[in-house]
């Protein structure tokens, strides 16, 4: 059976017409929802039995103007941001149900409709295939993401709003835009992606300059300094947090980043052709500096929210080597990493809700009350180091090895030192939680129970993915590789 | 307030009261609207036509409005008449120009409405718009007047 | 010769239409302008062109004029005086320019010339041809209703369009006009008091 | 049906003219001219879009009005025999066809709209001759687009002008500044025209004729001439004017503001929409683009006015705090992005502009309405009047943010594929930074455009007064903008198609 990408994107449009339908009934509405979640999980893996054996499907948009066509291609790496998305939406849908309703959140329907029309933008992003596809889902998940993040209607959450849509929109207008009208101008129109990439016959100095504006332009990556909004989104509500801001907005930046090296400059360009040292500096630069911020915050989301930008730029440094083994330790990073970093979230989710804490200094003893939670945590957090045996591992393995294959060995040094910071801004909590005792002023921790059963269901499903990515990585080694060619 | 009571005699060009001014215009207004008259159906052999009529017609109006006052003059000639024909004016010339092309020629084709004899027809035509062109200036000008005059 | 004295004439009189304070003063003086004016056609034989101006600008456009000065009681520029001791020097340098453009599209313009330009193309045509066309003597009439008859259709629109604008702006709402009977035109009323 | 076929141009014109003059004889009341009107509007609609498809199959139509199409007369004085068009030409070619279209198509779906909307703001007993002026604003605008011929451009130039200052007077009833705005409109308006009646005379003056395609034979021959240079340069500041360009913008934002909302919607829509297509006409036909950008260079003056009217025009909207002044100011900066497009002269960016100019059209004309929405309930549309309404006029504040979405030109609305060809344009003439400052343009569109949003999403209503969504025939029109914007960002067969087509007539190149 062959299932076009288009309806990975309408099956979520239409999952969203459904929950606007049903809003007046939350069980309904959560129950279309989950269908919505299943159905796109199914549509994005019998697209995965395609590829696998070899085709790429493809569909064509209408033609919106000479040279400016929608075209959705399926090609292996953005067939493993796709999926890192469907099959965690499943959990996060649940862990949603959990949240809002053990949080009485107001204007729920329009939190899912907008989950769901940013679910398709990442279908979109995920198949794009040329640069004004990119551009437009780009731009699409930005803007249905805008409404989740200022949720609450707070002056402060309308503040965060309006620094993520400010970042977010400057730099993709300014220079993403930018970066793809010229390349169109420089090579003669053609901006689909192409393995090899598509400058090839253009001049250095503006290949360059193309460069720099495809780097500053994806501002979803996080790297400083274009990095704040990312810490602000977080006034969202949870499930939000955890599935847009650790998975699907933040890997929809580094996903275009490695899109863009590997077809758009192609990594000879990237190694040879341009002046992309600056970018490994950044990206390193970026690595550390937000690890040590994340060792400063008390708040638990923010000290995530750091902790993501930093793992962000492994990724992005994996991008700028130029190299076989970058892209693939960049690749494995976007599945491992939004795996350990959504079970993180919820974890933070569901101390919120269950015990109304957003401080670390404020979790001593919580282990007791709340044992599932916090080991889940646990888990996460191993993984996000890498530590084995849990997914991290190997994407971490894989990027070290990149890092030594290339000129600059010393990168290497980089990553050891923040995973060492990794540890240190992330293992204290658990030990914490179940090795001091509660505060004695506190509030009787005996009233604390464990989080809503759909916040467990949701976080133990991802912990338990995190451990399988280490014992069965082959599907999420395999599709980056598809992607290299099999140049390994 | 600045305005006084609405029944308070004030003096205005409402006042008829002025007999030369009256006597004058009596023996004058007859010969401007001949003249009105003339100027407008003789546009083609001498100068003027329908504009220039216009506002000579027009003017008998205003001569009469302001010798006699304006609501006299309305009397005379009510807006709802004027109302009526300004825009008249205009459906005739377009007027003309819709029966040419519904006879088969161009819009404003004057040719079609006399085949055989084309000059002719070119004269009928434009004495036709010229028509329209008069009756429009006329009423406009009157209007302008009249809603100047009654504020 | 005469043509010599009535520019000179028109062109005192302008003057005097800018310098004079008094409104109604330069009313009256734009009509003689315009009188004036109608001269000069005349005295190009332009007769078509002479009997507009004398109709429009010298009779109803000054009767109108008064008209709104009435309305608008009877002000000279006094007002403005303070203002205009100096000389606007923006407006001057506006109109400078406008003048030394105007001037520099003529400079190489072969006025006057039978053979110039304007003379050989469709004005030509629109010089000999309304008797053959129509029989009629006077070009004007034929270029204007015939030729650009047309255009003519439009300017008989726009005419119309001033009337209804009268009608949709000044016209009195018929509620108004319960309590304030239309009075009519008349001066100001101070005036009446002393 | 089809013997109609030919006179097409000449009818789209008098239909709207003769609906005009007999408006005012139906009668007074609020309904049988407004349903005159309704129905010549889109009679007019229909057959603009039959001609557009006719010129678009069949290339440039061409219609001479009255009796006299090609004539010669006899030298005398041993002259030459001159031969050569001696009435008025009509011609329509894929670019007129495109914004007859749009003109005619805006105005039949305003005016249903109309009805409710001007009843309210306007004394009931003059109703009619309100439609009157409605349609013979339109008959001018049509006109201005249909001619072929410079003095008729410039008397129908006079009858829109004339008829728009009497609609943005209308407005008196509602805001007394209107009158005001009205008379700086007249004042520079007027200038405008004149500027542009003196340039057409010196083109008469140098080429002895008032057809344009004549003209631009005879302006190629003769362009070293102080004449034509002269006529450049006042019908490029008429013309300006009428466009409300930077620096002579000042009359558009009071003139939209304070006028009847119906009418500034319709103004939005069509008036700098169509006095931007004179410019193409003058720039590229009459004077052509050798004259006009090789030896005056007057794109040089065109893209830097446009620049600083792309940034100065959306910072003082940022700025305002009436939606309408807003949305006026917001117009300023379009119209620079549209002046940019044609200075730029390139395909892609005449196409940028072509495109702008109709989806331009399309979403300030559905923001106009929806204001109109908020006042026919409300009373007023300030900023602080947005806040809540989300909860009490849903649909009007759906579409509120679908236009901002719109103006700011966010993907798959038609102001990104404008702004994708207008970057485009402006980076393959390699003017870079005027691409930066496209872009910095839209960012502040942005900004704009979240004022309106923000409170309309997550504003708090006011305490009190119960608020009910405005009527069906409002939202409707409304609506249906809306729809036209987005589907001209996602389907390319106006652009492909028309567009495309008309930037390579434009600029001689095949197809």
């Amino acid at each position: 059976m062959t299932v076009g990408p288009e309806l990975a994107l309408v099956i979520p449009l239409v999952g969203a017409v459904g929950i606007g339908l049903t809003g007046s009934k939350p069980n309904l509405r959560e129950a279309v929802t989950l269908l919505c979640a299943a159905t796109l999980l199914g549509c994005v893996s019998l697209i995965a039995a395609q590829v696998l054996q070899g085709e790429h499907p493809r569909w064509e948009g209408p033609l919106m103007g000479p040279g400016l066509q929608l075209v959705l291609e399926v090609e292996p790496l953005g067939l493993l941001y796709a999926m890192v998305g469907a099959v965690l939406w499943i959990p996060n849908s649940i862990y949603s149900i959990g949240y809002m309703r053990g949080h009485h959140e107001r204007n729920q329907t329009r939190f899912y409709i907008c989950f769901a029309l940013a679910l398709s933008s990442v279908m979109g992003i995920a198949f794009s295939g040329n640069l004004p596809t990119l551009f437009v889902f780009y731009e699409t998940l930005t803007l249905s993401t805008f409404p989740l993040i200022a949720h609450h209607g707070s002056p402060q959450a309308k503040r965060s709003g309006r620094i993520y849509l400010g970042i977010l929109f400057s730099t993709s207008m300014l220079f993403l835009l930018l970066g793809i009208c010229w390349a169109g101008v420089a090579n003669g129109g053609d901006l689909s992606f192409k393995a090899g990439g598509i400058l090839g016959g253009v001049d250095p100095g503006v290949r360059s300059v193309l460069f720099v504006l495809f780097v500053l332009g994806i501002g979803k990556a996080a790297l400083m300094p274009f990095h704040f909004w990312l810490p602000a989104a977080m006034v969202a509500p949870t499930p939000v947090s955890a599935l847009l801001h650790a998975v699907a907005v933040v890997k929809a930046g580094v996903f275009c980043m490695l899109k863009i090296m590997l077809y758009v400059f192609g990594l000879d360009v990237v190694r040879d052709q341009v002046h992309h040292e600056w970018l490994m500096s950044l990206a390193a630069f970026t690595i550390l500096v937000s690890s040590i911020v994340a060792l400063n915050q008390d708040n638990l989301k923010a000290r995530l929210a750091y902790s993501t930008v930093s793992q962000l730029s492994y990724i992005v440094l994996g991008a700028s080597l130029g190299s076989v083994l970058g892209i693939l330790g960049g690749g494995l990073h976007v599945a491992m990493h939004a795996t350990g970093k959504i079970t993180l979230f919820f974890c933070a989710g569901a101390i919120y809700v269950a015990a109304g804490k957003t401080k670390v200094s404020q979790l001593d003893g919580l282990g007791r009350s709340m044992p599932v939670t916090m080991g889940c945590f646990a888990v996460g957090a191993m993984s996000i180091i890498g530590l084995p045996p849990l997914g991290g591992a190997w994407s971490k393995w894989y990027l070290g090895l990149a890092t030594l294959d290339s000129a600059w060995p010393w990168l290497l040094a980089v990553l050891m030192v923040s995973s060492l910071l990794n540890v240190a801004y992330l293992m204290p909590i658990p030990i914490r939680a179940f090795f001091l005792p509660p505060p004695s002023g506190g509030p009787e921790p005996s009233g604390i129970q464990e989080a809503p059963l759909p916040c467990l269901i949701a976080m133990v499903i991802t912990a338990i993915l995190s451990l399988l990515l280490f014992f069965a990585p082959e599907l999420a080694l395999a599709l980056p590789e598809l992607a290299l060619g099999g140049k390994l | 307030m600045s305005q006084p009571p609405p029944q308070e005699h004030r003096p205005g060009f409402d006042d008829a009261d002025n007999v030369v001014l009256t006597k004058l215009a009596a023996l004058l207004i007859p010969f401007i609207l001949i003249y009105g008259f003339y100027v407008q159906v003789h546009g083609d052999f001498g100068p003027g036509g329908g504009f220039q009529a216009g506002v000579i017609l027009a003017s008998a109006y205003i001569l009469y409005a302001l010798v006699h006052g304006v609501r006299r003059a309305q009397r005379l000639l009510p807006r709802k008449i004027t109302d009526v024909t300004a825009p008249l004016g205009v459906v005739i010339y377009a007027g003309v120009g819709v029966v040419t092309l519904l006879q088969g020629g161009h819009l404003l084709d004057y040719d079609v409405l006399d085949p055989q004899h084309t000059q002719h027809a070119q004269e009928w035509g434009m004495f036709l718009v010229e028509a329209g062109v008069g009756l429009t200036v006329a009423s406009v000008m009157a209007t302008i007047f009249n809603e100047i005059a009654e504020q | 010769m005469i043509g010599d004295a009535l520019l000179l004439l028109l062109v005192i009189t302008a003057f005097a239409v800018v310098e004079v304070r008094n409104l109604f003063a330069a009313t009256v003086l734009l009509g003689i302008y315009s009188l004036l004016m109608a001269l000069t056609w005349t005295n190009m034989n332009a007769y078509d062109v002479a009997f507009t101006e004398a109709a429009v600008g010298a009779g109803i456009s000054t009767i109108l004029l008064v008209g709104a000065l009435i309305l608008t009681g009877d002000r000279t520029v006094g007002s403005r005086e303070r203002e205009s001791k100096g000389v606007n020097w923006p407006a001057l340098l506006a109109v400078t320019l406008l003048g030394v453009a105007l001037a520099y599209g003529v400079y190489d313009a072969p006025l006057g010339d039978p053979t110039a330009a304007p003379h050989l193309g469709v004005a030509r045509y629109y010089i000999q041809q309304p008797i053959v066309d129509a029989h009629v003597p006077n070009m004007v009439t034929v270029t204007l209703a015939s030729y650009r008859g047309y255009d003519t259709m439009f300017e008989t629109a726009v005419i119309f369009t001033a009337g209804a604008g009268m009608i949709l702006l000044l016209r009195r709402d018929p509620s108004d006009a319960r309590t304030q009977p239309p009075g009519g035109l008349r001066p100001a009323a101070p005036r009446r008091e002393s | 049906m089809s013997g109609l076929l030919p006179h097409l141009p000449a009818l789209i014109v008098v239909t709207p003219l003769l609906g005009g003059v007999l408006a005012p004889l139906c009668g007074k009341g609020p309904t049988k001219a407004w349903a005159l009107a309704t129905a010549v509007t889109w009679v007019t609609f229909a057959l603009t879009c039959w001609l557009a498809v006719s010129v678009y199959d069949q290339g440039t139509a061409q219609y001479f009005v009255g009796t006299w199409g090609v004539g010669s007369a006899p030298g005398p004085l041993g002259a030459k025999d001159w031969t050569g068009i001696v009435g008025i030409e009509l011609r329509v070619d894929r670019l007129n066809a495109l914004v007859l279209c749009l003109v005619a198509g805006m105005t039949a779906v305003i005016t249903p709209y109309a009805r409710l909307s001007v009843a309210k703001e306007i004394p009931h007993d003059r109703l009619h001759f309100f439609y009157a002026v409605w349609l013979l604003c339109l008959t001018g605008l049509l006109g201005i687009t249909v001619t072929g011929d410079a003095f008729n451009l410039y008397v129908l130039i006079e009858i829109s002008s004339l008829t728009t200052y009497i609609l943005v007077a209308l407005g008196k009833s509602r805001d007394k500044r209107a009158l005001t705005a009205a008379i700086r409109y007249l004042f520079m308006g007027t200038v405008g025209a004149s500027f542009l009646l003196l340039g057409i005379g010196y083109l008469f003056m140098c080429t002895g004729t008032l057809n344009m395609a004549e003209m631009a034979t005879r302006v190629a021959e003769l362009r070293d001439q102080r004449g034509i240079h002269t006529a450049f340069a006042f019908v490029l500041a008429g013309l300006s004017l009428k466009m409300a360009l930077f620096p002579v913008h000042q009359w558009l934002p009071k003139a939209y503001a304070y006028s009847p909302t119906a009418v500034s919607a319709f103004l939005a829509s069509t008036a700098t929409k169509v006095a931007i297509y004179g410019a193409f006409r003058f720039l590229f036909t009459v004077f052509g683009t050798e004259f006009s950008f090789g030896v005056l260079d007057a794109n040089s003056l065109l893209i830097a006015c446009s620049c600083i009217a792309i940034l100065y025009g959306s910072l003082v909207a940022i700025r305002q705090s009436d939606l309408k002044r807003l949305l006026a100011y917001s117009s300023v900066a379009q119209v620079g992005y549209m002046v940019l497009g044609m200075a730029l002269a390139n395909r892609e960016a005449l196409t940028g502009t072509l495109v702008h100019m109709v989806n331009h059209a399309l979403v300030k004309g559905a923001m106009f309405l929806a204001v109109g929405c908020m006042i026919y309930r409300l009373g007023s549309a300030k900023v602080s009047d947005l806040n809540g309404l989300g909860k009490r006029m849903p649909l009007t504040t759906v579409c509120l943010i679908v236009g901002c979405l719109g103006l700011v030109g966010v993907p798959l609305t038609g102001g990104f594929v404008s702004k994708w060809y207008l970057v485009q344009g402006a980076l393959r003439a390699g003017l870079w930074p005027v691409a930066v400052v496209l872009l910095v343009g839209s960012l502040l569109a942005v900004l704009y455009a979240m004022r309106i949003v923000e409170p309309l999403v997550f504003g708090k209503a006011p305490e009190g007064e119960e608020v009910r969504e405005a009527p069906p025939s409002m939202l409707l029109p409304t609506a249906a903008l809306l729809v036209g914007s987005l589907v001209l960002g996602v389907s390319g067969s106006l652009k492909t198609g028309l567009i495309w087509t008309a930037t390579g007539d434009l600029l001689g190149v095949g197809q």
